[in-house]
């Protein structure tokens, strides 16, 4: 019972973590608060749907256009839309204000768009629903993906940031883009890449978790803010800190299930949320700013 | 002259604003219906199944006859539709149906989606007179509801009722030895859930059963592994899940992922959904859920070959074959009264027999007593009425099959 | 090379630099003097390409034109600035930041002697490399925030009151290192508001005032000048 | 009292009187239409009330307003309406100091996180507590008020909500929370209890909101936590505050009119691509109106001395 | 030294794994200006940030005029008069001086408010040299004019001790001379100060007494030139040569 409680909060927790880490890209980097965060990875997972259901492409081969697609469409969204915004903002507070708002609008059009497209009704498919057998737990093969994932994608991208020149660059855009220009760094280029990149990683999610959550057009706000509570708990732009952070909600979501009552989970996952910020404001991983 | 009683006075009122009204009757182009419906918000999804769909179908078929036949007008009128966004809020559908009734001036008003938002608009329909045929809420008010509002019809019943008819059906398994006596029962922490699993707890313990585990779980829960494991864990050979369409899912998911196969599983709303089988295959197999449908009804059948052709899916086997049928109902109430005379339609609803997809029907109490599916089981890739017991009734299969 | 001829700097009406024009060469330490307000700082920031100046200014490094050039691009063009308050990444490491110091195409090639000489030049780094620069002390961060833009291996370095702040000992220090700078071939452009160190070993310096350049000369000169005296050195002339 | 000052309050007055007439002209939809227009004056002026000056951008509207409908839900049948009113406002307020004593300390966008979290926390515990102690979800509000009285009692809370607004704009209480939104650390410092000042204005904020909500539930007959607790009121709040302009007391009203109209005309002519047009409408109003309405009309008359959308240092 | 105005002793307090402040004790007498020198992370804000409230002490006591004010709340420590200013200015930027200086005057000991408060803060504007600026925004101001209005902002709290963070940090010579005098004047109208600065022509000029700290200890405490000639004092800040 305890083997399958862990082994089910940490896929998960996997997931909440995946989900997470663009955002924490988006807003830790490229400075931007995206609320319209969730409505691609719903995309994403319309996506992967529609490639599997009509052109019979498998979602793990539908990643490979998935994402770049998503890429550059965050590239695209950030240089046309967000780019004015970072542009007049005097400062990082009156950045957010803007973006928020933005991003907002921006939350309606895409979701409007895809109600255009698919209506508001579920959607869900079949992939790698398989059992996979573990020590003392049974998961689902498509959810232990989805931990995989994150926990390589994780891993690669901190090594990246932290162990590569370039990363450091992004890195050091988050900490300050004024002197970001003074050592050479093109900041509208690697905040784009950043927010782009972020894009591509929560399409990804969408992909992955298309193959075993019901999804519809109106779910994005969902996931948005799932994400911001893992992304904020963990750390902003802090990658390991939102999948440890995202660990930490799925076990607890799980235990508290197997315990205490399911009734309570969403709540446990707010009070921890929320007992976090109280206690370390900064996030788990976070630095104090201000 | 000074004795004119007041009822001679409502009289002439009321004559005057009948002529008025014919008057503007005789060159009627349309007959106006107007809807709000959640096409956004968390009640989109089962908008879009249930509700939308059969408007759509119910509009194209009278349209394309040439409209509803108004004997008054010695025509057929076409249908105008004015259709709305509620996003879920009942703020928002309050002031929706307003707009239709005082801005739109429609001449009939279509349900919204749900339990809440049907109640949250009742008033409107009832301060302006208006039928409103509700099929997507059950509620255990239903019966008070219909007298307080006696313009207010609730299609799908209570909960009681389709609790009742799943006591029956395991009490029945349970004496036949198929059966234990534990039941793992899990529901979704909304009014639906709460609703049928308060009537369910009372009704299995009522009925000598024993909830080896019982418990909510709320809206939006993502993960079903620890609900399934402790289902599992109970030893309870009948799982029963008051669920939505995205936990029925997952739900059934997890069972197969867990290869947790109970001798009787029972989910909530989605089993009936086009997608599930779509999703489930053959492992649909002996799934049990709430509604369900006559194998051998022709006119079921013919609806849902029309509804397949415009739509381009299936029908759902729960709401929407009730909700076309409340059209045709309706259809059929307007054309005997011969004019859009809300009392008068309001009035042969409660009192009349309608022809409809579902069969012959007549209402008590604003409410359908008989004559559809309470619960039904995948058979062989058809959702089959299993309960109650009425003709055409398919024997229920136990124990379910193993996953394939 | 440095020259900058015509440059202004306007935040909406106020002109905050007005047609300056002035010159730095290679091993030279050039000081600009003027009171708070003076414009120095938006004359820094317009030269290093994050203020805009207004339309008309010319600003040539070694006879290439960087007027219209982001930041970024002036860095690598051979121009680096150490912006008032330091402007360095209090969260990444000292190792971090010297690193992204070499972020410049042209600096690559030379990173390790560069490193090597940021090292030699102020080497109490050479202990601090993994510690996370905002825990250390102001001195320490100057130090880091120059040595890293000599990482980029620049021709002019640019430098915005760099004693601020910072203690007496460690102010010594800090002009050391601007004379070893200077010696290494690089021209160094500096705003300070200690008059009487920085003319000590400038070559030569500029007065300003209300955005104007009003006065110039051979920094040997100006220490005699009784007007800059007066104005700069203070007449509480004692010294510890 | 100037001139000036004179021919305002009469405007006033004179406006109040004639928006009290509005039951008596328009009903049915024109009714809705003016309660929904003066339900999001009051929460939207409320909800800037505290975020304004502090520049706390507050999510937790929602939770407040679905303490105040639940409330009515729960007691509704059993008091008479005006205790009803006074028990939702006591609930509110203990709420609001309990949270605003445990969490002002957060700043910026851990505050608005917090605080959305708060809402759906508060909606998790109705939820679980009415599941499994009630064995209810979802109550019936069977309460006879009409639709003109719920427009008055708003009417009645936005004229009170603007009182309040003059007089502590006028009072030591205002310049303290300018302080606290300009430099917290600054207002510790000169003497500015920081605490009390800002737990005073959230307390008195969320009690105009849960008021509010529980003057509007009884238009709904059904109430759960779904409904009651929806979280796009917070959000709507929001937006409407800051489209007008929340440094000035008059600024959300300038959201909320233009905001409620616009949506109102997309739903009516557009249901089926109403978010599309919503969001482009949204955008093209952060991109072109920078500092809200209040700030457009500050420019107007050549004074720029508000912050961009009353938020930003 | 019961008489003292301000009388700290075994003050500590840990950030992390760093004492940034280690048992310190220092006084300020009425009426006397102190010195508190030492070089860059020596912990001379932190001390300000103790005595000020900003931060609580790990132990240690900070007495005002015989009364404990040991870890209470800033604002409570400065209604009790003590007022400071701020080591990078912190003006209300949004606001327009008069109504920084109001901040002040609102708040603080007296906590006048109306006609006379706004006498008092337009008075104190005059006597900072900005008069004319009363409506302007605080954020227009140049760089020396917010030192000035931060400076008015602290006096408006009618305080007895006034604490000074590198207040004099960056003026030119002449604003210097203006500076130093405004302090002394201060000082003459019987208001004692606190004062963290690395300017020594000010400290000799000024100070009529020193603390000079390192690595967080208090390691000289005397008059000027006694404090400054030690020689740990000059190994550790000073440098040999201050040319």
């Amino acid at each position: 019972m305890l083997t399958d409680a862990l082994i089910a909060g940490l896929t998960l927790g996997g997931m909440y973590a995946l989900l997470a880490m663009g955002l924490t890209l988006q807003y830790g980097v490229a400075r931007i608060m995206n609320l319209s965060y969730g409505e691609l990875l719903v995309s994403g997972a319309f996506a992967a749907h529609w490639l599997f259901t009509v052109a019979g492409i498998a979602p793990l081969a539908a990643l490979l256009l998935v994402v770049p697609a998503a890429f550059a469409l965050s590239w695209l969204i950030y240089r046309v839309l967000l780019t004015p915004l970072v542009r007049r903002a005097p400062n990082r507070e009156a950045l957010e204000v803007d973006t928020i708002l933005a991003t907002f609008g921006l939350l309606f059009v895409v979701q409007g768009v895809l109600l255009v497209m698919f209506g508001g009704a579920y959607y869900s498919y079949s992939f790698f629903a398989v059992p996979v057998h573990l020590p003392g737990a049974t998961v689902a093969a498509n959810r232990l993906l989805a931990l995989g994932f994150a926990v390589v994608v994780g891993a690669l991208l901190y090594l990246g940031l932290t162990r590569t020149r370039l990363g450091t660059a992004i890195r050091a855009v988050a900490v300050d883009p004024v002197a970001a220009q003074l050592v050479a760094i093109d900041v509208r280029v690697a905040a784009a890449f950043a927010f782009a990149l972020g894009g591509g990683l929560v399409a990804c999610g969408g992909v992955l978790v298309s193959m075993f959550l019901t999804f519809n057009a109106n779910l994005g706000v969902v996931f948005t803010m799932k994400a911001l509570i893992v992304v904020i708990m963990g750390g902003v732009g802090n990658l390991l800190g939102a999948l440890i952070a995202g660990l930490i909600l799925g076990l607890t979501e799980t235990f508290v299930a197997t315990w205490i009552d399911p009734g309570l989970t969403l709540a446990a996952t707010y009070a921890i949320f929320l007992v976090t910020l109280l206690v370390r404001p900064q996030g788990l991983f976070g630095i104090g700013r201000r | 002259m000074a004795s004119i009683t007041r009822r001679m006075a409502v009289a002439l009122l009321g004559g005057g604003l009948v002529a008025a009204g014919s008057a503007a009757a005789q060159d009627m182009k349309s007959v106006k219906i107007g809807y709000a419906i959640s096409k956004t918000g968390p009640n989109a999804g089962g908008a879009n199944v249930t509700q939308i769909p059969n408007y759509q179908l119910w509009v194209k078929e009278v349209n394309d006859k040439g409209g509803l036949m108004l004997s008054s007008l010695k025509r057929r009128v076409p249908i105008e539709i004015v259709e709305y966004d509620d996003r879920s809020n009942s703020e928002e559908a309050v002031r929706a149906f307003e707009r239709l009734v005082t801005q739109d001036k429609v001449d009939l008003l279509f349900p919204p989606w749900g339990t809440g938002l049907n109640l949250a608009v009742g008033p409107v329909f009832n301060k302006y007179g208006y039928p409103q045929l509700a099929f997507t809420a059950v509620t255990d008010r239903a019966p008070d509801l219909g007298k307080r509002w006696p313009n207010s019809f609730w299609l799908l019943g209570t909960s009681a009722q389709y609790v009742d008819a799943l006591v029956g059906l395991l009490t029945k398994m349970r004496a036949d030895g198929k059966i234990n006596d534990k039941i793992a029962m899990v529901s979704i922490a909304d009014g639906f859930g709460i609703d049928l699993s308060k009537a369910a707890r009372e009704g299995f313990t009522k009925a000598g059963f024993k909830l080896a585990y019982d418990k909510s779980y709320p809206i939006g829960t993502q993960d079903m592994s620890p609900l399934i494991g402790e289902a599992a864990r109970s030893g309870a050979d009948s799982f029963v899940a008051f669920s939505y369409p995205p936990d029925t899912i997952a739900l059934t998911d997890q069972a197969k992922i867990a290869s947790f196969a109970p001798k009787v599983m029972f989910l909530g709303v989605g089993v009936g959904f086009p997608l599930y089988p779509g999703r489930f295959g053959a492992n649909t197999e002996g799934i049990m859920s709430l509604g369900g449908w006559s194998r051998d009804n022709k006119a079921t059948a013919e609806y849902r070959e029309k509804h397949k052709a415009m739509h381009k899916r299936d029908p759902d086997y729960w709401g929407s074959q009730v909700g076309y049928s409340s059209l045709q109902m309706l259809e059929q109430a307007i054309e005997r009264v011969g004019k859009i005379d809300r009392p008068a339609i309001i009035k042969e609803l409660q009192t009349g027999t309608f022809d409809t997809v579902l069969g012959k029907i007549k209402l008590r109490d604003n409410m359908l007593q008989e004559g559809y599916w309470l619960i039904g089981q995948w058979q062989d890739g058809f959702y089959t009425g299993v309960a109650p017991a009425r003709p055409g009734a398919a024997p229920v299969i136990v124990p379910k099959p193993a996953w394939k | 090379m440095l020259e900058v001829s015509n440059l202004s700097v306007a935040y909406g009406a106020h002109r905050a630099v007005d047609e300056v024009s002035l010159m730095v060469g290679p091993r030279e330490i050039v000081v600009i003097l003027g009171a708070n307000g003076s414009g120095k700082t938006s004359l820094l920031k317009a030269i290093a390409g994050i203020q805009p100046a207004t339309p008309g200014a010319h600003i040539a490094l070694g006879g290439r034109e960087l007027t219209r050039l982001r930041a970024d691009q002036i860095v690598e063009a051979g121009l680096a600035l150490v912006p008032e308050g330091r402007g360095i990444f209090g969260e990444l490491s000292v190792e971090e930041n010297l690193l992204l110091g070499a972020f410049a195409r042209r600096a690559r090639a030379g990173e390790a002697a560069n490193r090597t000489r940021v090292l030699a030049l102020f080497p109490r780094l050479r202990e601090r490399m993994r510690q996370e620069v905002r825990t250390m002390s102001g001195g320490e961060q100057q130090m880091v925030a120059i040595g890293r833009a000599l990482m980029s291996a620049p021709d002019i370095l640019l430098l915005d009151e760099p004693s601020l702040g910072l203690s007496p000992l460690l102010c010594g220090e800090l002009f050391t290192a601007m004379t070893r700078i200077a010696d290494a071939g690089i021209g160094v452009l500096l705003v300070e508001q200690n008059a009487r160190r920085s003319l000590a070993i400038a070559d030569r310096g500029y007065v300003m005032a209300n955005g104007r350049v009003v006065g110039e000369g051979q920094a040997v000169a100006l220490r005699t000048d009784p007007a800059v005296q007066r104005a700069y050195l203070g007449v509480a002339g004692g010294s510890g | 009292m100037t001139p000036r000052r004179l021919i305002v309050s009469a405007a006033a007055v004179v406006a109040v009187g004639l928006l009290a007439c509005v039951p008596l002209v328009f009903g049915g939809y024109g009714l809705s239409l003016a309660i929904n227009l003066m339900s999001y004056t009051v929460l939207a002026t409320a909800w800037a009330l505290f975020s304004g000056p502090t520049r706390y951008v507050s999510l937790a509207t929602v939770a407040f307003f679905g303490i105040g409908a639940y409330t009515v839900a729960v007691f509704g049948e059993v008091f008479a309406w005006p205790v009803v009113l006074v028990i939702a406002l006591a609930i509110g307020v203990v709420l609001a100091l309990i949270v605003g004593l445990s969490t002002l300390r957060l700043s910026g966008v851990y505050f608005v996180i917090f605080t959305f979290g708060l809402a759906e926390l508060v909606r998790q515990l109705v939820t679980w507590y009415e599941v499994n102690v009630t064995r209810t979800l979802g109550r019936y509000v069977f309460i006879d008020v009409t639709t003109a009285q719920i427009y008055w009692q708003l009417l009645a809370l936005a004229v009170l909500v603007f009182i309040a607004g003059i007089l502590i704009r006028r009072s030591r209480l205002g310049l303290a929370l300018r302080v606290i939104g300009d430099d917290e650390t600054v207002a510790r410092h000169v003497g500015i209890d920081t605490t009390r000042a800002k737990v005073t204005l959230f307390a008195l904020s969320a009690a105009f909101i849960t008021v509010t909500g529980a003057v509007m539930a009884p238009r709904w007959t059904y109430i759960d936590p779904a409904i009651a607790f929806n979280a796009t009121v917070s959000f709507q709040v929001l937006i409407m505050a800051l489209l007008g302009g929340a440094h000035r007391l008059y600024g959300p009203v300038l959201g909320v009119v233009p905001l409620a109209l616009l949506f109102e005309v997309l739903t009516a002519n557009f249901p089926n691509h109403f978010s599309i047009l919503v969001g482009a409408a949204f955008m093209l109003v952060v991109y072109a109106v920078p500092r809200g309405v209040a700030g457009l009309i500050e420019e107007g008359r050549g004074s720029l001395r508000g912050p961009r959308r009353g938020l930003s240092t | 030294m019961s008489s003292a105005l301000l009388a700290v002793s075994g003050l500590s307090r840990r950030f992390g794994g760093l004492l940034a402040v280690d048992d310190v004790g220092l006084t300020v007498e009425a009426g006397q200006i102190v010195g508190l020198l030492g070089p860059n992370g020596s912990g001379k804000t932190t001390v300000l940030n103790l005595i000020s409230g900003a931060l609580a002490p790990d132990s240690g006591s900070v007495m005002l005029d015989g009364t404990p004010i040991t870890g209470l709340a800033p604002h409570r420590i400065a209604r009790r008069g003590v007022a400071r200013t701020f080591q990078i200015v912190r003006v209300l930027r949004s606001m327009t001086c008069h109504e920084n200086v109001l901040a002040g005057t609102a708040f603080g000991a007296l906590g006048s408010w109306g006609p006379a408060a706004r006498r008092s803060a337009d008075d104190l504007l005059a006597r900072l040299g900005l008069a004319g600026r009363a409506a302007t925004p605080a954020s227009a101001l140049t760089y020396i004019d917010q030192k000035r209005l931060e400076l008015a902002r602290a006096l408006a709290l009618a305080p007895r001790l006034l604490l000074l963070d590198e207040w004099l940090a960056g003026l030119n010579p002449t604003e210097l001379t203006t500076g130093i005098e405004l302090v002394r004047s201060l000082r003459d109208e019987g208001l004692s100060i606190l004062m963290v600065e690395h300017v020594m022509d000010a400290i000799r000029s000024l100070c009529d007494r020193c603390t000079v700290m390192n690595v967080g200890r208090v390691i000289a405490d005397g008059p000027p030139d006694v404090v400054l000639a030690d020689p740990e004092v000059v190994r550790a800040y000073l440098g040999s040569d201050d040319a």
